[in-house]
């Protein structure tokens, strides 16, 4: 098996409380695998266990296919992972000697060190404090150096912390595509925390998803934001609109559900007669004025009237009542073509693969 | 070097017990030296409480004693702790008091000014340290038949200097030996109001502690102090120490003298 | 209060004439008190660390018990040293009593406890994740204490200036155990308990102030480097 | 050893005994220096926490001098606070000299500047933005100094601990200025000097294992209150 | 005048580099706020200054129009107002007792103090946690403590620096949700930085924008966004295609614009010859595929290729080659719709107010 790093039956208890729980958890060479999950899932805490820094109270975590027991077999898994800390704690020292930290650790020789240190630096835009006291730097300014001084150690395995939370979009962006190469082209193995779905989506070849110190799922993310394995997966990974319905017929795959009286057209293999919870996100719902012409292929064409508009970003998430509520998420180019207003009627459109059947 | 464990062989070393009122007027800091050059051996002086320099005796941490407390001594001897005990020299305690006198014993034969100071509840400032001028006016009550006790009777619980300085603080009255109070007299307040009496002589002995307790004693060189203190050139020495400083010598040789 | 004048008039003059055995007495006083800092400083740190740093039933009484040692009486160290180094005593064999070697000894006993508690005050205070990120980035453990020593400077300092102070400046111990011989272990305090015994005021506030002075330029020394760099 | 164990031994009887004149003694101990650090406190940890918190010129230097006063020698003290109290000094007419309020100046003399000293510490070493975070919370100054006196309050109770140690093990200075005078200023120490001057060991070691022991149990309680709720 | 918080000619230097430099800025009471900018830019010092912690150099802040001086001065206007660090620093106590520990300053009573400490544990989701040490919490945990901190003294301004870095995408909805009707309802007027576009959109009745201790532009969100007084702010709030022309002829505030030998129309007052900054953000740009019917009212449509398609969350940026790049923002569903793939060829559209001048 060519996994680097991997832990079996963990648990991580502080007095009665269980931190951690995750039977079995593996990360592939040169994989990404991204992790997210409500504050104080215990996403920070599997980080340590697996960076060597906690020891759990039980549980073995492998490294490169070994169980990593003794000290000296910590230190030698430690001098090969380097982690990026939700809070970035650097030490009273200039930046520069912050970010040579890790390399003087393994007693590199000085030339290298200055070379990959300000070459790190450079990259994270902040060659310009290199001689500054750590303590004098921004919020953002500490994260980019706390990255640099991991990204600087060329490890194999990468383990990042909300590693972007206090930078500015546009270090950001460079910064994740940047990175993405990086990770890529040297096959590191990586996990990475983040809050941020468009980053777990555009980074993780898996995502974990956790919860209450366990994982709910580990999938390819079109699988964790597409077919969520429970109520709970759905809610945290933005499934806004969570029907209960009941199997009325079934279609070879293709379901006819009844949600509160109204019949939907569902994909799934459940029998007639099985309770079920339908997870539509709001990016499947495509809104249409009544005079409209129906477009597209949507199966399901439920007719509404506008509750709320809600600003997001760029975009508006507007919220419907069809008898039930149902989300959609609308650009500002449609809602401005359709001229939509609250109180307007509308009719949802989408597809039966749209939406996602989970058992209730 | 210094700090390496007893600079060159430890035969070599003599470990001198005494008490401070030898080394606080500065007569060791005159002999010593002088014997160390006329013999070779270094000697460690150890100033200390009478008792505590016959109780390192006792348990052979000394090679050799300098102390005044006759009847302690004596006690030592019979123990079998010394060996050679040697009267060296003498000088003499005073009874030291305000100038104002306020218990009126200035000239007083000594056993009559204690029972003044007693009846008048005059302070008297005791060292209460157990050394011998402790020893020394313990007794002297005891000849004059009071059993001090009570507020005007202040158990200072500490060496000659210290108790010279309180009772000059509380303008009390004291028994201090010569030496101590002419060489701390410049910043005191306080007379010598009974002296030259038979019963307030202090006598100095040498004694060698009994090689036979230990090993690790340096007879030799405890032998070999003795023999210096007691040599007429010491003697002459000691005859004349304090004659330039305080105009009158400090201590009478005795050496040879019974008493 | 002339008095005082007087003595540091006379201080004065006993440095700018160089008095050799007021030299060789501040000399010792410092070799003495330097090694004994210097001693307790390396068994002190690594034990006040790991007290720090450790979780262990009873490490609570073994804090207590070094906190006592922060008040253990000189006069007591003193005592049990000498009853240690006596010739009846089990290192009796070893003829150091009354040697500056012994007077390392007491000191350090009166050091090392101040070194230890302090430090681990001071290593506990600091935020226990830093303690992570610093493994994290692959130190080993003498790499992890040496950064978190650098980290905690300010109260090590202030722990070593405490401890020097101490032992500089007490005179109970080095009394009992070095016997204040003339010209082997005279130090500055003790010198300066004869001279006031003998009623030498102004020579004891003379060798005071120079106690003093010396105290003064070695904390000085030490705080300049505590204090660089600012408050953080 | 045998002084140890025989010390050990008469230590039990003459607690048990219930000796009064011990009692009276141990109870002056306590008195005097509880009062010095209570005093030394009320003075030190303001004066350490403006010292830590503000930035003016010489900063450094009057650091450098509160560190140095950790140094002060104790004889040097005594020596100083006796001249200020003698009938012929300054404060003479107070007749404070060889009474408990003598010992506690000059304990307070020692203990104060280790209290300011370790304080300044403790409180720099705090990060700065805590400060700013407090103050935001409307905290005025008595409320800011108060919290970050809690934050800090390991190394600041490692400090109490090592300002009391200090002076209840005190001994050159308490014996000058208090004259050791049985009934009025005799203390643990000044006791213990008196019995191994007087050749007693035995006692002299009692009297040092109730002195340990008391400093034991007061440091007992200050660690557990210290290190309440662990390592953070 | 109502304003509530004030600045004049604010100077805070550090040795040689300037921190922050305003001349002028204000917040009206009941107002929101919003200000962004990239890490170093200076927002936090403003914030602290603001908050009167710490002294600028030179300048004077006025709280309800009085210039604040004194010490006392100073804790008045202290006790009015709520700040939220970038980080959060807890003290070492219990959760409630943190939470708890501004209204003890001000020496309200007890059973005012239990019942406000745990309503906004409550709303915050942290009631369970009232007890735990607040060394324990979780990042996301700790950063919600410090919001309780601050929002249970109803200060008459709030103060917030990065408040919601940490928190996980579902708690964040609620609590900015919640957090606009107090804000809305409480008349609390208020400044907040962020990173995140859609935070600042949503939240704030103005947005400044700072760049290198300065600000750079202030204005309604909709103005800072749609039309940047600056390239620098420009870039910074996310127009990617930013082309440098030159106006060719101007017809009553409908001009022609020479960009690299192609003529696009754009709103702007600008004479003929004048050399501009054309400002397009990717939401403005929809895409059509070579057979589609043209819609909509774009006046530009430039033919170009599909460079790359880089995803963003659910939706995708879409980078075209028109001779010179443009970038145009696409839902999954457009996609899919369109089949997009790189190289093939599309026509960019977008209108001609859609595009922003800026003079050169
Ligand atoms: N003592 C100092 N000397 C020099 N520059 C300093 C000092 N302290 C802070 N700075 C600089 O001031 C700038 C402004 O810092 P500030 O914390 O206000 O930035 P910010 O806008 O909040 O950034 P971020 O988005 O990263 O939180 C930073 O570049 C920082 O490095
Ligand atoms: N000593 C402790 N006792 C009890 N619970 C603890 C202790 N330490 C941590 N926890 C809890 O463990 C949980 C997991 O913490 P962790 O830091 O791993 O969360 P997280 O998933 O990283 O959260 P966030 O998104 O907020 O960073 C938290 O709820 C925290 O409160
Ligand atoms: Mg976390
Ligand atoms: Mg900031």
């Amino acid at each position: 098996m060519n996994t680097i790093l991997q832990v079996r039956d963990l648990l991580v208890r502080v007095h009665t409380s269980i931190l951690v729980e995750v039977p079995h958890l593996w990360l592939e060479r040169g994989e990404i695998l991204a992790v997210m999950g409500p504050n104080g899932s215990g996403k920070s805490t599997l980080l340590q266990v697996l960076g060597f820094l906690r020891k759990p109270t039980a549980g073995t975590v492998f490294f490169s296919g070994r169980p990593v027991a003794s000290r000296r077999d910590g230190l030698l898994a430690r001098r090969q992972i380097a982690m990026v800390f939700q809070e970035p704690l650097l030490c009273q020292a200039s930046v520069f000697a912050n970010v040579a930290m890790g390399l003087r650790f393994r007693k590199l020789p000085g030339s290298t060190v200055t070379t990959e240190v300000n070459r790190w630096l450079e990259r994270l835009g902040i060659l310009h404090l290199a001689d500054r006291p750590a303590q004098t730097l921004s919020g953002g300014e500490a994260q980019r150096a706390s990255l640099a001084r991991a990204l600087v150690l060329k490890p194999a395995v990468l383990l990042l912390d909300e590693p972007f939370s206090a930078l500015d979009p546009q270090i950001k962006e460079v910064l994740i595509e940047d990175l993405y190469e990086i990770l890529r082209h040297e096959e590191l193995s990586t996990i990475f925390v983040t809050h941020d779905h468009s980053e777990a989506l555009r980074l993780g070849d898996r995502i974990a998803v956790m919860g209450n110190g366990r994982i709910l799922q580990v999938d390819t993310p079109q699988k964790v934001f597409g077919m969520p394995s429970s109520e709970q997966v759905a809610l945290f990974t933005g499934v806004e609109t969570i029907l209960p319905g009941t199997i009325v017929e079934q279609r070879e795959g293709l379901a006819l559900v009844d949600v509160r009286g109204k019949r939907l057209e569902a994909v799934t293999q459940a029998s007639p007669g099985e309770r079920v919870l339908l997870c539509l996100r709001p990016e499947e719902v495509s809104l249409m004025g009544p005079n409209q012409i129906r477009t597209g292929t949507a199966r399901n064409l439920l007719p509404g009237v506008v509750e709320r508009i809600i600003p997001s970003g760029f975009h508006f998430r507007v919220v419907l009542d069809c008898g039930f509520q149902i989300v959609a998420f609308v650009t500002r180019q449609s809602r401005d073509e359709m001229n939509l207003k609250e109180g307007d009627p509308v009719t949802a459109a989408f597809k039966a693969s749209g939406i996602h059947v989970i058992p209730r | 070097t210094a700090l390496s464990p007893a600079a060159g062989a430890s035969g070599k070393n003599v470990i001198l017990a005494t008490t401070t009122s030898t080394q606080d007027t500065g007569l060791l800091d005159v002999l010593v030296p002088l014997f160390e050059k006329k013999t070779g051996y270094l000697v460690k002086t150890i100033a200390v409480g009478t008792g505590e320099a016959l109780a390192m005796g006792e348990r052979g941490e000394a090679d050799v004693l300098l102390v005044h407390a006759p009847a302690s001594e004596e006690k030592f001897m019979a123990a079998g702790h010394g060996i050679n005990r040697k009267p060296v020299m003498h000088n003499d305690f005073v009874l030291v008091g305000p100038a104002a006198d306020p218990a009126r014993i200035m000239g007083l034969p000594l056993a009559e000014a204690l029972g003044k100071i007693a009846s008048a509840k005059a302070i008297f400032v005791s060292r209460g340290d157990d050394s011998g001028t402790h020893k020394m006016e313990k007794k002297l009550w005891k000849e004059a038949k009071i059993t001090p006790s009570g507020n005007w009777y202040v158990d200072a619980g500490q060496g000659m200097g210290e108790t010279l300085r309180i009772s000059d603080q509380k303008q009390a009255y004291t028994i201090s030996d010569r030496g101590t109070y002419l060489a701390l007299k410049n910043g005191l307040s306080l007379k010598i109001l009974v002296e030259k009496d038979r019963a307030l002589l202090n006598f100095y002995s040498v004694i060698e502690v009994n090689p036979a307790k230990s090993t690790r004693i340096n007879n030799a060189g405890a032998k070999a102090f003795s023999d210096f203190i007691i040599s007429p050139e010491t003697q002459e020495i000691i005859r004349h120490f304090g004659d330039k400083k305080y105009g009158q010598p400090l201590f009478v040789p005795d050496a040879g003298q019974q008493r | 209060m002339d008095l005082i004048l007087q003595g540091a008039k006379h201080a004065l003059e006993l440095l700018i004439q160089g008095d050799p055995e007021i030299f060789q007495v501040v000399l010792l006083s410092l070799r003495v008190s330097g090694t004994a800092v210097l001693i307790s400083l390396l068994l002190g740190i690594p034990l006040g660390t790991i007290l720090a740093l450790s979780e262990f039933p009873g490490r609570r009484l073994v804090l207590s018990l070094v906190n006592t040692g922060m008040g253990f009486p000189p006069v007591v160290v003193g005592l049990f040293v000498s009853m240690l180094l006596w010739r009846s005593g089990p290192l009796g064999g070893l003829d150091l009593l009354y040697t500056p070697a012994a007077m390392v000894i007491a000191q350090v006993a009166l050091a090392a406890p101040i070194i230890i508690g302090l430090t681990a005050a001071a290593i506990q205070q600091l935020n226990p994740k830093l303690r992570l990120q610093i493994l994290s980035l692959g130190a080993n453990r003498r790499q992890l204490m040496w950064i978190l020593l650098r980290e905690a400077r300010l109260p090590l300092l202030a722990a070593v200036m405490a401890g020097f102070g101490g032992v500089i400046s007490e005179v109970g111990a080095v009394m009992m155990v070095g016997g204040n011989v003339k010209g082997q272990t005279r130090v500055l305090t003790t010198a300066t308990v004869l001279e006031t015994r003998m009623g030498h005021f102004d020579v004891a506030i003379a060798l005071s102030l120079v106690l003093l002075g010396i105290t003064f330029l070695v904390n000085l020394a030490l705080t300049i480097f505590q204090q660089r760099g600012g408050t953080r």
